[in-house]
Parts: structure tokens; C-alpha cells; sequence
């Protein structure tokens, strides 16, 4: 169940270009938080609040950490908190990852820029649970990259960059078939590489984290809507997500 | 004591503090926040005869104090909201008020008929003001005549009080509000959204998919003051007032502008718990301003 | 070099920046914080035919990301600002716009006929959209007939361009634009205050003295877009655009719903350098978007 | 000549009930500062400035002060500023008080509440002229009185209080009389105790400092007027005061 809290900073950094890492305590928040699921969390003078992922969980010292990109009003006022200051949070919002229903050997991880995050903590998840991880991620460029050596200790990483200055240039979809065999496969990014990513994928099982404007965070207002098959013809990212059955969706 | 409850045409409100249509849903997800029952009443999502999916995504963006929603009357349609909506707010001791929207005036009719046949449904809200569907909508908010029209087609066929809800985009409020109240309003709503866009730099678009949207939030407020205050003179029915309510002195505000009870609408998003937390805190700020009851307090701005 | 040069309707503009009317009387205080020729233009506070001594105090209120005032008119007459405020004007090489208010069309083609012989002013704006006095301004720009007839006057004696500044007090804001072109407007300021009230709890009373005021700033910004982008589509004249801009990125926002340039209210009173800082920034802002002078991305946001 | 800087706070703290005292540091406003001038101040978020007194300068340490009440949002973000901290000001705002042209033998000051600060100011700049100083301070109750003392090293000083919790129970005005013999009087408050105390002494030359809700803060925006006897019928508080003769307005 999620709750309004004030979680407390830790430690705030910049550990890639214009891309922020934060280390928030909180006892009811570290136990409850599941990979995949986010936080809401208020920038002051703001309406709205911004939904960012969960990227990892440590129990024991009761915290969990997110990564942001500044891109604009909110995340940038986000990246100027201290240590010591609080974080108004919304939190554990939506569903995260299933990880107990798949009983798998190895699994897929393809991640795009600020889509990486939630794959982190899932990794480390699959990784504890003894699943064979390899992970494809996308970014800018090199001074985007984060996170690549703790992928790396995981499992098989790869590194894709828009503009060649670090690992392979292009996009995560020209590294799948280089990755080999897996059988379920987890991805988080940019919608146009979702659709690439589900297209190419369209065989196999799998699961996507889906991003969208957000009114409450909560699933009462019907902002972050997105069309399905079933009967109502549609989920709410918020509350039924952000992560479905990749084929789950209509994207 | 402060006195906190005020009457209604159908609505005994314990406090005048309630939700505002299509920013609470149908309270559900509230209801995992606080217990609803502290709430004066509950508005509900608009209603439409069958159910909509809505405006495409993007459908909510970031203003100054304020935000842009173009949701477009999303909703499972009247007769699947009765079925499994009301039904679950049967569960609070809070009155229901459903919100009434549509394409057409016989839409308006067939919906408010379904809520005069769910017995814990206490009043209507007649949304004539949405500014995100092409049709319907705005376009009985914006011409007193049409507002009358279908004020009054709703009235014939309604035992429940109707509350107008007004749109603020408009020259001229008070002919809008003496319009529906010689056609038979129990009692207004004020105000529904500012019609507003944002353009996003980088996409050269519209951020919201349905280009314009509704403005709400603290930005419109006074805008809001400004339409209550100046319709309070002219009406006897009494006035449910929302547009950027976020604090206990907000709802004060209101009330001495000439509300009767209020809903916050915005600000639910900021903090879940808004409404709850302003219910605790309005008997003190209403003994600070020297009221012993909201009662009290309602149209007392306009003392000279 | 990106190229910031906007040529419209008697005004060669260097940059598309200009302080708004009112918001910098006649520029001799904002003299003291940096050199006028930086600015694009200048538009001076309204003139009408006699001197006004306006309304009572308090004449302004802080909103949520914004205020109101009810200033009303308050200016020395036309001829005492032609004899020293636009002489000192003259000092810089920025071209003057004034702006022009009166009770009566009489008084509008009177203050018009004034200005139309100083070789020093470049424009005309047209105040009919003044929320803050008894008789005219707003009256004149609710109504399209009445605009127009204002317009028409005016335009009938003046060889100098004439924008007309619209009011968002309305619901059929692009009827409005229309009325304006046809009746031979030059061009158009969009948008002027919206009409707002804030009550002081301790007094129970309207802060402003007036009671209602104009609602400008940030707040307000998402209806000048809407409208703005509404509009443009319909006019071939162009649009100086206006409500909430305090940054670069805002005058592009502009750019991009369809202004040529752009005027600069109640940002000035945040900071006091927010026009000189915002032109600075926006040859930045123009490259980082992809402009490579502000003519190119007007009217943007409407690429499909 | 006023100008737009940040000024670094030095120390803030609680004087009174509601009331606080904070120092700023800043050459160009500490050598251009003079008593009854105002720094129209920024309170993070907010449209409007705030116009706040300086109370007392020191040129040596390059530091103004600043006296405040906590009456709205406004000066509740100015109070929890820290040390350390900038302070974005417009200054020196307004014109002073007419130090230099009054060669005067004793000065009675009369101060209300928040209208107390800039009085403070010009105690300390008569007396260093040699002026005689007599101060009579009126404040809601005991909890609200602050630098009671310091006047009191200046010159003879009366308090009084609304509820009599402290010094004479009742308003300014019963004092002057007890005050007996002055040269000029100067007087800041609340607009209804100008009225009375102008009344009282309308026969003798005076100076009075007041308030008004401000835009521009510069004389640009006509928000700040107060009716007068002159051509143009008005004057401006925020640049032609907020100082003026006793009888030089309307009030
Ligand atoms: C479930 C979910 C998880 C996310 N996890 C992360 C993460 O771990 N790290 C990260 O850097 N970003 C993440 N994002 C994106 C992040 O929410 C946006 O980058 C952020 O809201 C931008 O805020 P801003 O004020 O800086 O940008 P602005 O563009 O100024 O924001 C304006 C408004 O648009 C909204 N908005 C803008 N971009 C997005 C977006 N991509 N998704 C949703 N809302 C958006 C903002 O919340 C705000 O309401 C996630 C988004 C979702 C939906
Ligand atoms: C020349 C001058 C000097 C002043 N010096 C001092 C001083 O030394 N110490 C002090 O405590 N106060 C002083 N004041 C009053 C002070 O400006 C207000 O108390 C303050 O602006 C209140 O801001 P707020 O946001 O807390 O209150 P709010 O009531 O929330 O403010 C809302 C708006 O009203 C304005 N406002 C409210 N009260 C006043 C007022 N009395 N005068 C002017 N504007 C007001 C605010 O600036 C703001 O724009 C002075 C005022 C003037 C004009
Ligand atoms: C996301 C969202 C959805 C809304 N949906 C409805 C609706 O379905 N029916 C309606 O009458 N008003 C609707 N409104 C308007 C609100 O009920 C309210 O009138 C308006 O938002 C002003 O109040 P606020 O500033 O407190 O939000 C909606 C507002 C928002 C923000
Ligand atoms: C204090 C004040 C005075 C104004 N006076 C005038 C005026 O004399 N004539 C006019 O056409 N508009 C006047 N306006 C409106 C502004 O020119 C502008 O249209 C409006 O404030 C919106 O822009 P902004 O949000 O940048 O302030 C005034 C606005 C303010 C805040
Ligand atoms: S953001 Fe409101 S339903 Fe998802
Ligand atoms: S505040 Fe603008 S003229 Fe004084």
C-alpha cells in the first residue's frame, strides 16, 4: 500500500551527464518497494508530481535510491535537495515487476537512457533469485552512460550509444540477436524504442515499463491512460502499471 | 464548538469540503489514502450515457500553479458506473453527488434519469462546461440559452436538486448563472476549467495531445473569487465553489465570496491528502477570522 | 548569428522584446537599471484625454504566480505625456508605441489625433480591454460591434498602425480578432488582464480598493497561448503577444502559437532586468530549438 | 542609485513574538544605504517583492539590518532563510529621511508595530549629530516589544502596549504630550496611528514614512500613490517616499 511520506536524502549525485543519483531513507518505503515500481515525489512550488523510478532497494540500511535526468522545471529543482533535507513521496506507487511468477534461467534486459533505472534493482532481483542476466543499454552518448559496470558485474552488458563515442553504434535493437538465447525478456525507454523492441521481440514473452504524463499518480484521473484489448479498452500506467505484458498494450 | 455543516438542496454536508468531479474518480483510489467518510460529500467523474475512452495521451501538463487536462470524459458510461461506482460508495456515510455530462440534451437526460433511479445518488451536477469534447460540453456553457435549455430538460425529468456547474470562459457570468436559475437550478457550480494550451519547445506541438485543455489549480483562483462574488448578489440558489482551493484560509475565501461549500479539485494531486487535512485545520482558521460556523462565513465579503 | 529582427506595422523591431503597457510607465525608472535601447520597442502606460488620477488604494494583490491590479488609468493626460514622456523617449533609438485609452470613442480618436503628431511615436495599441475602470476599456472590448466601431474610428484618423489589444474576458475571442482586422486593425496584442478578485480574510473585504482587478503573470500564460494560438490561423495580421512571459523560453512558447513579438508586464516587477536577461538569452534559446532567427519560428506550433 | 544584488545573510533570528532580525552583507547597499530607505526583497516563488526597511547600517562591517514580521507567506519564506544563504534586493529603495537639513536640538520619534525598524536607523544617526532623541514605541503587547533597549541607550524612550502588558497601557498618542518639548517629529506605523499622531501635531514640522502594496517597487507601475496637494495631485511612495512631510499628503 502506497503512502505520503518525507523521506530523507541521503546523498545526492551526478554520476553522468545532467543525470542525478539519489539515496532516500525510509523504513516504510525500503520494505515495501518492489523493482519496477516509483515514486512520486513533489519538487517544491510544483502542482504535480513527478513519477520516478525505483532503481534500487537496500533493506538493511532501509533505503532505496532513483536516478534522474534534469530535463526540465521539477528534476532540476529536484537535483539542488542536500543531505539532510526531505523528499515529499508518494510511494511505493503502481506495480512493479513480476518476478516471482517467472521461473526463468535467463533473461533479456534492454534498457533506453532514463529507462535504465528500473532495470537496475531488476537485475539485481533476477540475479539473487540465480537467473542468468544480460542487459542491452542504450544511451546518448558516452557522457550519458551510467550504471554500466554494476550491469557488468550482474551479468553480459552491452552498451549502445546514438552516436557511436562508446560500445555500438546504434540502436538496442541491433544488439538482440548478438545477445543469444533467453527466455523472458524485461524493457524500459522511450516508447518509439519500445515498439521496436516488442516488434522485433513480437514471439516472445516479456514484460515493458511504460512512461506518461501523470495527473494523480494514483488512478483516479485518467491522465496516463493506455489502450488494450480488454473490455474497458484501456489501463492506467499509474495504477495497473508502468509495467505490462509486453504485448499487453496497445503502444 | 465551530459548526462545520451547512445545507443544502439535497446535500446535509457535515463539512463543506468535497472532491471535485474528475479529480477523485469515484473515490476508490482515495479511499486507500483516508477514510472517505471525513469528506463532506463525494463528486463523481462525469458521467456520459455510454462509456468513452476519452482524448488521446498526452492529457495532463504542468502550468505556473496550475495544470492543463484535457481527459476528455473518459468514463465506463452511466449504467456501469451506477453498477459498480455508486455501489461502492453505498459503503460511506457521505453523500453522492453525480456529475452529468453529454453530446446532446437527450444524453443529458437518459443519464440524469439513471441517477434519479439510484437512490444513493443525493443531487446532480450538470457539467455544461467541459472544455475537452467537441461536442456538448462547453457549448451549453457558453450561450445562457442552450445552459437554460438544458437546465431545464434535466429539471423535468429529475426528483434530485441540479447544480449547474459554470464554465468560466465567458464574458458574462452572472447572465450565465440567472439563465440556469430561472430554468430551474437548485444550485450552481463554479467554475469549471479555463480553456488553455501549453506548447512544448522541442516537439513544436501542443503538449497535450487535444491541443487546448482546462486550466485549474491555485493560478485560476482568482478568477474564480472574482465569478462567485460577482454572481452571489444576483441568485438565491446557493453556489458550490472549486477553482484552486489548497488551503483551510482557501475555503474561507471561498465562503466569503459567497460559496455555500467548496471543492478542491488540483490540489488532491499535489497531496492525497488534502481535503482531509483541510477539514482538520477550517474550525481553527475559521475561529482565527472570529466565525463560529461556516454558516457564518458564507457571503460575509460582501458586507461594506 | 541568429537573427533577431522583427519588421512588423510601423515598427522595425532589433529584438521582439517590449515592456507592456503599464508595466513601465514611461520607461524613465527602468532607465536607472539598464540603457533602453536594448528593448525592442517601448509601450507606454495608457493615455487618455485629460489626466486620471485612477482608483483608490490598495492597487495591487499577489496571486499564485501572479497579481492583480486595478491601477485605472491613473496618467497625466495625452498632452502632458507627449510634452515630457515621450521627449525623454526620444533620448533612445527604440521605437514608441502608445497606448491609447479613453471613456468614449470621442476620447479614444482624440488621444488617437494627439499622438498621430508626434513624429516621435511609431504605434497605436488600443486599450479596449481595460478591467480597472467604470466607463470604457472593457466595455468597448466584450462586445465585437463595439470594437470594431472603436477600431474604425480610430483607424479612420490616424496615419500611424494600430494594434488592438483584446481582452481574454470573453468566450469567442477569435469573433473578436475578426471584428478588429475587419474594421482595419494593423495588428493585435493579445492578450490584456484577466478579471480576478482575491479576499483579505482579516477584513473581510476585497484586497484591491477597486474589488476586481486584472489577473496577469505566469498564471495566465496558458490562456494568452490558447488564445493566441486560437487566433492566428483566422487573421493575417500580426500578433504582439502577451500574459506570464518572464523567460526566453516563454517568448519562444510565443513565437511558436503564432506572436511576431512579444511584450513583457509583470515579470518587470520580479526583476526588475527581465527584458534585457531575456533578450540576452534568446538567440540561445532560438539555437537550441533549432531557429535560426525569431521570423522562422513564428507561428511553428502549428506544423502538424 | 539603487541596484538589483544578491545579499548574503549573516544572521536570522527571532526578536520578538513574530518578529525577526536578520543581517545582510553587501558593500554597494551597506555604503549607499540610508536610515528610512527600504530593500524591496524577493521571497523564492513569489511575483511581487517585499519592501522592508533597513534598520540600522553598519559601514564597517558592510552590513544592513532588517527587521520583519511574519505576517504572511512572503515573510514566512524570509524567516526560514539561513545564514549563508543570498538574499536577491533591490536597493536602496525610496528616499530616506532629511537628515542634513533638519539642525535640530531634540527629535521625538514616534513608532507603531512594524513601523518601528526604520526609526531605529535614524535614533542612531541623530544622536551620532548630537540630536536629543526621545522615542515613544507602541506595540500590540509584551511579546511583540523589541529593541526596547537600544532606544533606551539612545535616549529617553516610552513603550506602550495595546493590552498594557508592558510600559503605558493605551496608544502613542497619550504619550506625546509627557514627551514634552521636541524641534521635529518623525513617525512610521500602521496608516490609522500617522492620522492620530499628524492630528495631534499639526502645528509642528514632522516627518512622516508609509506604507502601500507595491508592483514595481521603482515608480514605473503607479500601484503605490497617495494623494497630495500638488499639480499632478499624487505622489508616489515607493520613489518619492516612502518618507514625506507630516503634512505633505493626504492620508
Ligand atoms: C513510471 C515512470 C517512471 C519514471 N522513472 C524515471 C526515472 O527513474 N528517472 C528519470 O529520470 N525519469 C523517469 N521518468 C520520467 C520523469 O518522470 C520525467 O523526466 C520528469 O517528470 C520530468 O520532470 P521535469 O519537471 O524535469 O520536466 P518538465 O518537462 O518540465 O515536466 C513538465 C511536466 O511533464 C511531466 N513529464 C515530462 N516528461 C515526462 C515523462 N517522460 N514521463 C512522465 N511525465 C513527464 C512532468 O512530470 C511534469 O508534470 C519516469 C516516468 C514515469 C511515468
Ligand atoms: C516602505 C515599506 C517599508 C516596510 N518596512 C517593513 C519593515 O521594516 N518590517 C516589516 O515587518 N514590514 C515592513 N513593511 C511591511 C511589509 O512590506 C509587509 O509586511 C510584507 O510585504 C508582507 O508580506 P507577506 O507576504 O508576509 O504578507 P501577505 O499579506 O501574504 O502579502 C501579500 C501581498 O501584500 C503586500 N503587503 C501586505 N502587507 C503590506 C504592507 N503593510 N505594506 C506593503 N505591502 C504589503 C505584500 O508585499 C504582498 O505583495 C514595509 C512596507 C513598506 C511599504
Ligand atoms: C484532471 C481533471 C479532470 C476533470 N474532470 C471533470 C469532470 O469530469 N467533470 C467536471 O465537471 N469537471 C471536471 N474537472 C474540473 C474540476 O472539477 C474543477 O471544476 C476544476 O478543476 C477547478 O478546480 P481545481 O482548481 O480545484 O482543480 C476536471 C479537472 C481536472 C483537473
Ligand atoms: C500594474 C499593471 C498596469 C497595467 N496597465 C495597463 C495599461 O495602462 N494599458 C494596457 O493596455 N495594459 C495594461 N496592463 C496590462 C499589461 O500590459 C499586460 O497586457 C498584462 O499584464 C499581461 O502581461 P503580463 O502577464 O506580462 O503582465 C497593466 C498590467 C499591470 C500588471
Ligand atoms: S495519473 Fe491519474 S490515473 Fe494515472
Ligand atoms: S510600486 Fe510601482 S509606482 Fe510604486
Amino acid at each position: 500500500m502506497k503512502e505520503r511520506v518525507d523521506m530523507t536524502i541521503l546523498s545526492v549525485k551526478e554520476i553522468a551527464l545532467d543525470t542525478m543519483e539519489m539515496t532516500l531513507h525510509h523504513p516504510y518505503i525500503a520494505a515495501a518497494a518492489k523493482p519496477g515500481q516509483f515514486l512520486y515525489v513533489l519538487a517544491e512550488g510544483h502542482t504535480l508530481r513527478r513519477p520516478i523510478s525505483i532503481a534500487s532497494i537496500d533493506s538493511e540500511q532501509e533505503t532505496v535510491t532513483i536516478l534522474f535526468k534534469i530535463i526540465g522545471d521539477g528534476t532540476r529543482c529536484l537535483a539542488r535537495l542536500k543531505p539532510g533535507m526531505t523528499l515529499d513521496t508518494v510511494g511505493p506507487s503502481g506495480n512493479g515487476f513480476a518476478l516471482q511468477e517467472t521461473s526463468l534461467q535467463t533473461a533479456l534486459l534492454i534498457g533506453g537512457g532514463i529507462g535504465v533505472p528500473p532495470l537496475y534493482g531488476l537485475a539485481h532481483a533476477l540475479h539473487e533469485q540465480g537467473v542468468n542476466v544480460k542487459t542491452i543499454l542504450g544511451f546518448q552518448s558516452k557522457a550519458h552512460v551510467f550504471y554500466k559496470e554494476r550491469f557488468e558485474r550482474i551479468g553480459q552488458t552491452y552498451v549502445v550509444t546514438d552516436d557511436g563515442s562508446l560500445g555500438h553504434h546504434g540502436l538496442v535493437t541491433d544488439i538482440v540477436d548478438e545477445a543469444g538465447e533467453f527466455d523472458y525478456y524485461f524493457s524500459c525507454g522511450p516508447v518509439p524504442m519500445l515498439k521496436a523492441v516488442t516488434h522485433q521481440l513480437q514471439d516472445q514473452p516479456g514484460s515493458i515499463s511504460l512512461e506518461e504524463r501523470m495527473g494523480c499518480g494514483t488512478g483516479a484521473c485518467l491522465a496516463c491512460m493506455i489502450r488494450d484489448d480488454s473490455a474497458s479498452g484501456y489501463k492506467k500506467i499509474c495504477s495497473d502499471g508502468p509495467v505490462f505484458g509486453a504485448n499487453g498494450v496497445i503502444l | 464548538m465551530t459548526n462545520l455543516a451547512v445545507d443544502l438542496p439535497g446535500l446535509r454536508l457535515k463539512n463543506p469540503v468535497m472532491p471535485a468531479s474528475g479529480c477523485f474518480g469515484f473515490g476508490r483510489e482515495y479511499s486507500d489514502f483516508y477514510d472517505l467518510n471525513k469528506l463532506g460529500a463525494v463528486i463523481m467523474k462525469a458521467a456520459t450515457g455510454e462509456a468513452r475512452l476519452g482524448n488521446a495521451t498526452p492529457r495532463v501538463a504542468e502550468t505556473a500553479s496550475g495544470m492543463l487536462n484535457a481527459i476528455g470524459l473518459q468514463n465506463p458510461g452511466v449504467e456501469q458506473i451506477i453498477a459498480s461506482e455508486v455501489s461502492f460508495l453505498e459503503g460511506y456515510h457521505v453523500p453522492v453527488v453525480a456529475n452529468v455530462a453529454g453530446s446532446t440534451i437527450q444524453e443529458y437526460v437518459t443519464v440524469a434519469e439513471a441517477f434519479n433511479k439510484t437512490p444513493s445518488v443525493s443531487a446532480l451536477e450538470l457539467n455544461i462546461s467541459c472544455p475537452n469534447v467537441k461536442e456538448g460540453g462547453i457549448q451549453f456553457g457558453s450561450d445562457p440559452d442552450m445552459a437554460a435549455k438544458v437546465t431545464e430538460h434535466v429539471k423535468a425529468v429529475s426528483h434530485l436538486p441540479v447544480y449547474v456547474k459554470l464554465s468560466p470562459n465567458t464574458s458574462d457570468i452572472v447572465a450565465m448563472a440567472k439563465a440556469v436559475e430561472q430554468a430551474g437550478a437548485d444550485g450552481l457550480s463554479m467554475i469549471n476549467t479555463l480553456t488553455g494550451m501549453q506548447i512544448h519547445l522541442a516537439s513544436q506541438k501542443p503538449t497535450l495531445a487535444n491541443k487546448t485543455g482546462g486550466l485549474s489549480g491555485q493560478a485560476i483562483k482568482p478568477v474564480a473569487i472574482r465569478m462567485i462574488y460577482a454572481v452571489k448578489p444576483h441568485i438565491s440558489i446557493p453556489i458550490i465553489g472549486m477553482g484552486g482551493i489548497a488551503e483551510a484560509e482557501d475555503v474561507l475565501e471561498f465562503m466569503l465570496a459567497g460559496a455555500s461549500a467548496v471543492a478542491v479539485g488540483t490540489a488532491n494531486f499535489t497531496n492525497p491528502y488534502t481535503c482531509p487535512e483541510m477539514i482538520n485545520r477550517l474550525p481553527g482558521v475559521l475561529q482565527q477570522y472570529g466565525y463560529e460556523s461556516v454558516q457564518d462565513a458564507i457571503g460575509r465579503g460582501h458586507n461594506e
